[in-house]
């Protein structure tokens, strides 16, 4: 696990799609905060939202952005917004209910079914596969991904809504793996995406990823790095 | 062990191809390996088809031989009722990588010959659709598969 | 009227690492086209760079839910190659990884299957129950799903010594486990509604478009590696190849369940069997020059695999021929004019790994 | 009429605040029950005792996320249209009688109303579908429509055997009148052909095709982020308390039952039960297609539909003596 998941770091995929990801990288919810009550919320949406419009969305907003607005425009100075409290709460509530969007990229996938199947059941964390990206805020990254399924891994991680979390699973995942020399794979997910939590194992065993989930959760509680 | 099935075989096609069929023989059990030049390759596979009921492509492979300059394309051919596998061989230059294609013959064969035209860039003559099949939309790095496309190290 | 375009996949709840292009028009699928290579790793490639054990493990990374089978079909294609014979006890215990392997496959078959139509307590189940056998395999090679056991000239270790004991034990258990999934899945009216006529394929079209496996077998053809060709020790057990006529998506799933059936006969009568012995010959440090072209039957249909050699340590050329790119490519035309719903349901009948696919 | 009473009423007991966590509990047992079925667990770890704070997670975690709207959305309907779901899905408890006393509002023809508000609900997911400007919402906002084609019709008639057997369309009057009797005895068919068709207009499990996820991802809801997502989520289920309820007043004797519990507890504990029953229908059926849920409710549900109605009317006339006595 990484403390903090903006690194800076050369990657040398040339597709127009990732050139966005540059400017993007710094509004990671650990490395910076437009959602987490620590001021300068509205300058930072603004500034991603410039970007994002080219994909899904015109318009972005969120409750603590509304209850930013509320409090500038009634001269409250956030002050409300600013405790500590309810930041903890929506740590907490990050932490305890992690929706993992479904994509397989790789080998991995058949563990990440093990995974929510009865014996390892992580639906024990609060953790519920849905359907679709738009309701997930979790991108587990099952094992390789190729240049072909890493446009489609960048488009899936921008549509997700923040605050959004990347699990880099598989040894192929974190480096490229077995298929180090390989021309069609990416040598390591985070050359295209800001990973959260690194989960070994060619595949990677159930358990690994327990605990992979297990450290995500410490990490969002503890929140937002500064 | 003698393998009088596979011998029937082979003595049928070298009897009905002279001088098309450059060597033919048994590799061992259920397996024949036949080379012909690339013009024949579709009449043997029709009279392979037609006569001994080899139905399924089961696998188009392409060789990058380095020697001789040369692509191999092998097509393993089933057949269901005589239970015998068939290697049917050719080979094209590398310059010019063109051979016929058993598509029209074999629909079994298409996406096999897809997948040898976008990994080595052999052209298959008479092919519907040679569209990119396992590349990237954008890949332009060359064919993968040839031998002097050199791997990370 | 215009036709909607739809993408599905590679991000879509069932389509897995694969996507389909469907034009459709109401609630028809006009025209399909299933994009594969989304897993494109190049493993052929990459083993001209490999030496022949280190390409085990690479090659069963294209089905690693079938990876006994799969490590199979390059092992043997080595052994013909350096012309050895693994020993007897080593035949036996390859049967008896590879039908354990089968009923794993089919089992991730069985809970993709039931979740195509949208009932989640089918794929909880079977997952669970191949948790069991998954645990049979770790217990032999200590690994869950990629073992890399079986190397030129047999394999690698010998069973362990409750082995027979706790796999008998477990497959009485998956028999009666078995009857419960032919009632809420085979008997299921439900399920019977959304499977019976629905993507059939005739029995030539299935041989015209190269179809292998339980699919092909569903068709009415009776095309089985292990009987046409026997490898291992599949000619000292006994045992049926089921073939239904009716080439619908239910008589696919019938086939895989009697295969299930078969598989579990075929551990209890190779367990029987079991000879005592070496289990492994030693390799050759010379490779000859060769090819070699080996099939065997996974759990999704025949995989084939063309080693050539030309007397150095790394193969010259290592073609795989799998059934799931084989079968994904008659989908195409199988999916030609069914309903929206029965995508999913067609497509999952014909039990495609888009990684056994791409390669 | 005492303001303040009602005021409780709408906000507090049979009202919002109510049905909220009635809800939530059914979120709640939803996941935990078909994870039984399922062999698992369920929530867990989440709230001391079995996860109980697992849906409060969610809504907290759903209320800090980003909302999206998507590029050329209807952005007016795109953004009211969660909350109007969850309105109009609580409609109905307005009328729905819990006690004798404990009804926010009485009418003659409540039996309508509740009706009425109940079948808007597919005209939500049609709006949603069509406002969201996605492939896939738009399908499942027609799909919501074809199924409203398929169930309506058996709804209704199978309600009429209920008000031939009440004399009323009153549901107060309806639930007195069974006090002796319980309506699921006299008119069973009629019972077995709500429960069917009202899955259907749920979109629950093996009616779920609106938003069947395996081929048109999340049907309707497919574009929606954050809280807009959650009071959908909200919205459907308490949809599924209000059908609970409602089958509890209509065929299972509303809040009589033996002594030893209040009634309310009766009237709960009734409607708890077949909200279970509706989970663990989801938990044992696949999905059926669209045209086979028409072929079910037009060759099968109304034509037994409509001879249960006969039927009873029937019967109804010849016990009371009373042809077509009806309101």
């Amino acid at each position: 696990m990484r403390r903090n998941a903006n690194r800076r770091r050369a990657y040398t995929v040339s597709h127009s799609i990732f050139q966005v990801r540059d400017l993007l990288r710094c509004f990671r919810h650990s490395s910076c905060s437009y959602i987490d009550f620590y001021g300068c919320v509205l300058k930072l949406c603004n500034s991603i939202h410039r970007h994002r419009i080219c994909f899904c969305s015109d318009h972005r907003f969120s409750v603590s952005l509304l209850l930013e607005v509320f409090s500038r425009r009634n001269g409250l100075t956030s002050r409300l917004t600013c405790l500590p409290l309810v930041g903890k709460m929506f740590d907490w509530g990050r932490a305890s209910s992690l929706w993992p969007v479904h994509i397989a990229t790789g080998c991995c996938s058949p563990e990440e079914m093990a995974l929510v199947s009865p014996r390892y059941d992580v639906e024990r964390f609060g953790v519920l596969p849905l359907p679709a990206l738009r309701q997930c805020d979790l991108l587990i990254v099952l094992g390789l991904v190729t240049h072909k399924m890493a446009k489609r891994v960048k488009l899936i991680y921008e549509q997700m809504p923040d605050p959004k979390y990347v699990m880099a699973v598989g040894a192929c995942a974190i480096s490229g793996g077995l298929f180090w020399d390989s021309y069609n794979v990416i040598k390591g997910i985070d050359r295209i995406l800001p990973v959260d939590v690194y989960v070994p194992g060619c595949p990677a065993r159930p358990e690994a990823f327990i605990q992979g989930i297990r450290l995500l959760q410490e990490k969002i509680k503890r929140g937002p790095s500064k | 062990m003698s393998f009088e099935a596979e011998a029937m075989i082979i003595k049928e096609i070298e009897a009905r191809f002279h001088g098309a069929v450059i060597e033919a023989k048994v590799q061992r059990k259920r397996r024949i390996a036949i080379e012909a030049g690339k013009e024949w390759m579709r009449d043997i596979a029709k009279y392979l088809k037609e006569r001994f009921d080899f139905a399924i492509v089961v696998s188009v492979s392409a060789i990058d031989l380095v020697q001789e300059r040369q692509f191999a394309i092998v097509y393993h051919l089933w057949s269901p009722s005589h239970r015998n596998l068939t290697a049917l061989r050719t080979k094209v230059p590398k310059d010019s990588a063109r051979a016929i294609s058993l598509t029209p013959l074999f629909e079994s064969a298409n996406w096999h010959e897809r997948e040898a035209h976008e990994l080595y860039g052999i052209e298959f003559d008479g092919h519907p659709d040679l569209g990119r099949l396992l590349l990237p939309e954008d890949w332009n790095g060359g064919f993968p598969f040839r031998k002097d496309f050199k791997l990370a190290e | 009227m215009s036709t909607i375009r739809l993408n599905w996949g590679p991000q879509h709840p069932i389509t897995g690492h694969l996507r389909f292009i469907l034009d459709i028009d109401g609630d028809i699928v006009v025209r399909a086209t299933p994009d594969i290579g989304y897993t494109h790793r190049g493993i052929e490639k990459l083993a001209e760079n490999r030496n022949y054990v280190q390409i085990i493990p690479l090659v069963e990374r294209i089905c690693n839910v079938d990876s006994f089978n799969v490590s199979l079909g390059y092992v043997s294609a080595v052994e013909d190659i350096l012309g050895i014979e693994p020993p007897i006890r080593a035949r036996f215990i390859r049967v008896i990884m590879a039908e354990l392997n089968r009923i794993m496959s089919h089992l991730y078959w069985l809970a993709i299957f039931g979740v195509a139509a949208g009932l989640f307590t089918l794929i909880m189940w079977p997952i669970a129950d191949r948790e069991l056998f998954i645990d049979l395999a770790e217990m032999v090679t200590g690994s869950r799903v990629t073992y890399t056991y079986f190397t030129p000239g047999g394999v690698y270790t010998d069973l362990p010594e409750e082995f027979s004991e706790r796999t008998l034990k477990t497959l009485d258990y998956f028999e009666k486990r078995l009857k419960d999934y032919e009632t809420i899945f085979l008997h299921n009216k439900l399920y019977q509604m959304r499977t019976v006529d629905v993507g059939i394929l005739s029995f030539n079209d299935a041989l015209k478009f190269g179809v292998a496996g339980p699919s092909l077998r569903g068709s009415g053809a009776k095309i089985d590696v292990r009987q046409d060709e026997p490898y291992a020790a599949y000619d000292a057990v006994e045992f049926e190849v089921p073939v239904e006529a009716s080439g619908d998506s239910y008589a696919r799933a019938k086939i895989r369940f009697s295969e299930m059936k078969q598989s579990v006969s075929i551990v209890r009568q190779a367990l029987k069997q079991l000879p005592s012995g070496p289990i492994r010959v030693k390799m050759p440090s010379v490779v000859l020059e060769g090819e070699a072209y080996t099939r065997v039957e996974s759990g999704r249909g025949e995989l084939g695999c063309y080693l050539v050699s030309n007397g150095r340590t790394q193969p010259e050329r290592l073609k795989l021929s799998t059934p799931s790119f084989r079968n994904v490519s008659a989908l195409a035309y199988m999916l030609r004019g069914v309903k929206v719903a029965d995508v999913p349901i067609i497509y999952h009948s014909m039990d495609i790994w888009p990684l056994d696919a791409d390669r | 009429m005492d303001y303040f009473d009602l005021l409780v009423k709408v906000a507090v007991f049979p009202g919002m605040a109510f049905i909220t966590m009635y809800a939530y509990f059914v979120i709640w047992l939803e996941r935990k029950l078909l994870a039984r079925v399922m062999l698992r667990i369920g929530p867990l770890h989440v709230g001391r005792v079995a996860g109980v704070l697992q849906v409060m997670a969610d809504f907290i975690k759903l209320l800090g996320k980003e909302l999206i709207i998507p590029y050329r959305a209807d952005r007016f309907l795109f953004i009211s249209l969660p909350v109007v779901a969850v309105g109009v899905a609580s409609l109905p408890l307005a009328a729905i009688p819990f006690d004798e006393y404990w009804v926010i509002f009485r009418s003659e023809f409540s039996l309508l109303y509740v009706f009425a508000a109940v079948s808007l609900a597919p005209i939500i997911s049609l709006l949603t579908g069509w406002a969201s400007n996605n492939k896939y919402s738009f399908i499942g906002g027609l799909r919501a429509a074809y199924q409203l084609l398929g169930y309506e019709v058996p709804v209704f008639l199978s309600l009429a055997s209920v008000a031939i057997l009440s004399s009323s369309l009153d549901l107060m009057q309806i639930v007195r009148s069974q006090s002796n009797l319980w309506f699921v005895f006299l008119t069973p068919m009629g019972f077995i052909i709500f429960l069917i068709s009202s899955l259907a207009e749920l979109e629950r499990s093996p009616f779920d095709i609106p938003e069947a996820e395996q081929e048109i991802v999340a049907g309707w809801m497919t574009e929606y982020t954050g809280i807009s997502f959650g009071l959908f989520y909200l919205a459907n289920y308490i949809r599924l308390c209000i059908v609970s309820l409602l089958v509890t007043s209509l065929f299972l004797g509303g809040w009589f039952g033996p002594a030893f519990l209040p009634p309310m507890i009766w009237f709960l504990l009734k409607s708890g039960s077949i909200a279970c029953l509706i989970i663990l229908i989801r938990g044992a059926y696949p999905r059926v297609r669209m045209d086979q849920l028409l072929r079910i409710c037009w060759r099968f549900l109304i034509p037994l539909a409509i001879a249960n109605l006969a039927i009873t009317a029937i019967a109804a006339a010849l016990i009371t003596g009373k042809p077509f006595m009806v309101w």
